[in-house]
């Protein structure tokens, strides 16, 4: 059976030419980089060469990389660590979206349940911020605004250069979860004023396990891992080496490849996003163009996100949804009710999201696909039923 | 997640998918909300369910619970079918992952509602017979 | 020239049999846990027989064993977790030793910052903690002892079960650091009434990058990382696949053999300690027999001992000192101090630690290896001409 | 870490290592506390430095940079000498890492301390020209 992974917004296949770059460090060069002998100095010049590439790859220094377990630690990091240092200045206030990440959202509530205060900034029907929005939203006692970058969901880019130059002026920190964007639209801390930034190995290629906070030079915060010297004093913890490694060497070759990819994705996406809306009842969340290239979220009436899934994986298509299926929670995806979704058509959404590897041969399987799965669905559904004979 | 083989089967390849037009009883519980719906209607014959079908707006465990739940009442008296649990049905699909348990709870409450409109078709109160009915949310649709 | 790895405690090799079982997921096996269709359940899969394997190997359920990136966030998780969701309890009192690691010492020292009190207890010269000493520190409001189960340097293993037990009987919650101990020494947390067992598994032939913290069932911890639902609600992020796939399959493999390596690696051990202690002026750190059957840990008087691990470089083998010296710190190892050694002997020390892989011809190199280097190290050295002229 | 290839040079085969056992000058710095201490032999013939010995106690760089700061000054005049900077001596070596810039400034002093001990010796007040010596802690053993 033809397989064909459109899930790359959920993780990517770890490209062999990383993995090349990993081998050495997953076989001989096994040394801990805070030892003194020589396997251990090549493992941390390895280090050191992977940080600078990192720094190179968003206009940042090398001082300014720290390397992390992922990105929800760094997101944790950033958020957590920023407000628990400037809590003794007074500053209690954090601004973030209604439709953030989990890594995001569950850490700035749990900053609220130790006596923090939170804004929800609105994302409109079309998934993007506004900064006057934001401009209303700032206080006295603002010490972060945290706002992604692009959406892990329904893929859409934020004004990020215009709502850090806000807080640049109100000299109020800038964050941003970077993680789906990074590889994909080009960034640039310095010219976007980004304090902090979010990025994870395995959305481009990399490997699982790694990631990496930018922080400013000059910005303070809190460790959240405490510990040994490790990442300039700052995260402790025995470095992974071949994470780092592959981390530094996948990042370098999104970025290399990041025009050429943004042409051929934009235009595979449109053809699929135009074919699946010819499906009767169905949408596109999120705005069409300022949204990342590869990503596709469609919602289809009367249909439920899971058992669409369930029903592509039986034809080899692997998709994601909304909902969080394993996550123990049935709730309809926080983000598609944050565009103003109701409940029984947020439960309905399918993400395709694609990378390098995919193939205008992926789209037309995909199109030839979809249309009869979701008429079966809708054939067995009682919500359908309903919704055909409201509308009659 | 990992579903059984026989839960893919079922979802796969739902039995008695459908609508009866002269049902003698019609449940439908859940809302869409909570993201699941089911439909079922059921033909009563001499005390004995003669025929069933359902429709499910839902997930995998959804459809694939309402189709075994239907197999498992198809030919049984009535008393029989109100005995089912949903233990019963998730047994039959060789298990259900823990937070989908909730869909088997759906499907046994589906046939108790359609029985009991059977039974109020009939004249005949069904609280006595078949309990109180609770929909989705009372059943804690989080877990 | 000759190689000789003896560094172990600092980390080891990956083994190639634990990177063939990681190998599919660094390749074909991509799929993210989270996901719904076949290639994220074999990734769900693998995580979960990973996490039996790790249980199974201390003595835990399943549910009780959560994926971490390493063992400092596994001692951070631990510590901070359980004393943050404590301090409602009106309990804010941790008792730990002197000679801890710093991902547990730096951690408290945090706590302490934010208002908690510590208590350290002394580890005699030996290197070892008394219970009495343990039972006297108790106090109504003391949350958690956290002492590690083998120390990292001077390799001395703590009497667990009887200070667990203390605990236990006093309703105090015990966390141990087993990173060094674990697969060296047979651990059952039942058995051994252990709350909270961090481990990583760099140090025994596993990847570098990930860990895990046993977390007894019924205790309640504060979450480090918040984020998405993996790691049962507990730890957020995308969990490191092959990682955890390596940790288990590394834990799995040094249980097995941990017999047959204690024996083989204690006789070397043995054999070494008696060869360097004929040099003038030696002596071993911490008590002969508790201790690691790979961990030699001696001070030489008189010199210092970065200049005697270039040394040892020059010659081919790999080892390290109590000095961090990386770290930008130049004191002397904190440990050493704790057992009571004056600065300018801490200052001198050196570990050998070993492995499966080290060979009794290792030794053999290494006794003749380090006394003409300390001989060269001390005719330049003027402390080692006062040591003498004192003692003339 | 990683020490330049001439650190190593130097710390593998110091220059100048020993005593001299009739030294016009002789300048001790650092202490074993701090994990650094530098002796220095100076002889001196007309204001020209002709021989120049040392013992070092400490680190890798504390042992290169001793023997480069001795291969600096040999044959120099006792001025010249007093100009050499510690900068001067990283330099020399290939630089050092950060946390080891502490041990050229050791040597610079262990030098300084020797001369000031020549002058001591001929009955000079070596203070106005040599300046007033730090010892090891005043220059942030921690850095
Ligand atoms: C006793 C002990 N605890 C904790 C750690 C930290 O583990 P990791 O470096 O994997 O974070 C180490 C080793 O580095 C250790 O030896
Ligand atoms: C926007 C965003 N933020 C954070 C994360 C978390 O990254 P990780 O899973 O590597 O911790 C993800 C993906 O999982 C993401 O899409």
């Amino acid at each position: 059976m033809k397989k064909i992974y459109a899930d790359n917004a959920a993780t990517t296949s770890l490209a062999p030419k990383v993995l090349d770059v990993m081998m050495p460090y997953l076989t001989t060069q096994y040394g801990n980089p805070s030892s003194i002998y020589s396997i251990g100095a090549e493992a941390r010049k390895a280090v050191d060469l992977s940080r600078e590439a990192v720094a190179n790859a968003i206009g940042a220094t090398p001082g300014e990389i720290y390397f992390t377990s992922g990105g929800s630690e760094s997101d944790n990091w950033a958020i957590k660590g920023v407000m628990h240092q400037l809590k003794s200045k007074g500053k209690k206030h954090i601004i973030t979206t209604a439709f953030e990440h989990h890594a995001v959202l569950h850490t700035v509530e749990a900053l609220v349940k130790e006596g923090f205060e939170a804004t929800y900034l609105d994302v409109h029907s079309d998934g993007i911020v506004r900064h006057e929005d934001l401009k209303n939203a700032l206080r006295e006692d603002t010490g972060l605004v945290t706002i992604m970058y692009a959406n892990n969901e329904i893929g859409t880019i934020q004004p990020i250069a215009e709502l850090a130059k806000i807080c640049r002026e109100h000299g109020v920190l800038f964050h941003t979860d970077a993680v789906q964007a990074i590889g994909n639209v080009p960034i640039n801390v310095q010219d976007e004023n980004i304090d902090l930034l979010s990025l994870t190995a395995h959305k481009f290629h990399g490997p699982k396990g790694c990631g990496a906070l930018y922080i400013r030079k000059g910005v303070r915060l809190q460790t959240l891992i405490h510990g040994g010297a490790q990442e300039l004093g700052k995260r402790a913890g025995t470095e992974n080496v071949a994470g780092i490694v592959g981390l530094a060497a996948a990042l370098t070759n999104a970025i290399a490849t990041m025009y050429e990819r943004h042409e051929k994705l934009t235009s595979m996406r449109n053809r699929l996003i135009d074919g699946l809306l010819t499906i009767e009842r169905s949408r596109l969340n999120g705005d069409r163009d300022k949204r990342l290239p590869g990503n596709v979220n469609m919602c289809f009436e009367g249909i439920e996100g899971e058992a669409l899934l369930l029903s592509l994986d039986l034809k080899g298509i692997c998709a994601s949804s909304g909902s969080a299926c394993t996550s123990g929670s049935l709730d309809p995806s926080h983000v598609l009710l944050a565009i103003g979704l109701p409940h029984e058509i947020a439960h309905g959404s399918l993400r395709l999201s694609f990378s390098d590897e995919n193939t205008e041969e992926d789209i037309d399987y995909i199109l030839k696909t979809v249309p009869p799965i979701i008429e079966r669905l809708r054939s067995m559904s009682p919500l359908w039923e309903k919704i055909m004979k409201e509308n009659k | 997640m990992a579903y059984s083989e026989k839960v893919m089967d079922h979802f796969a390849n739902p039995r008695n998918v459908g609508e009866i037009a002269d049902a003698d009883g019609v449940g439908e519980v859940g809302n869409s909300k909570c993201g699941d719906i089911m439909k079922m209607y059921i033909k009563v014959n001499n005390g004995v369910i003669s025929d069933v079908k359902f429709k499910t707006f839902g997930c995998g465990a959804a459809i694939a619970t309402s189709s075994m739940a239907t197999e498992l009442i198809k030919g049984k008296s009535i008393d029989d079918a109100l005995k089912l649990t949903n233990k019963a049905v998730m047994e039959a699909l060789d298990g259900l992952p823990p937070v989908k348990v909730h869909c088997s709870v759906l499907a046994e409450q589906a046939i108790k509602t359609a029985v009991a409109d059977y039974y109020k078709r009939q004249g005949i109160d069904p609280e006595p017979i078949v309990g109180s009915m609770t929909d989705c949310h009372d059943f804690d649709c989080e877990s």
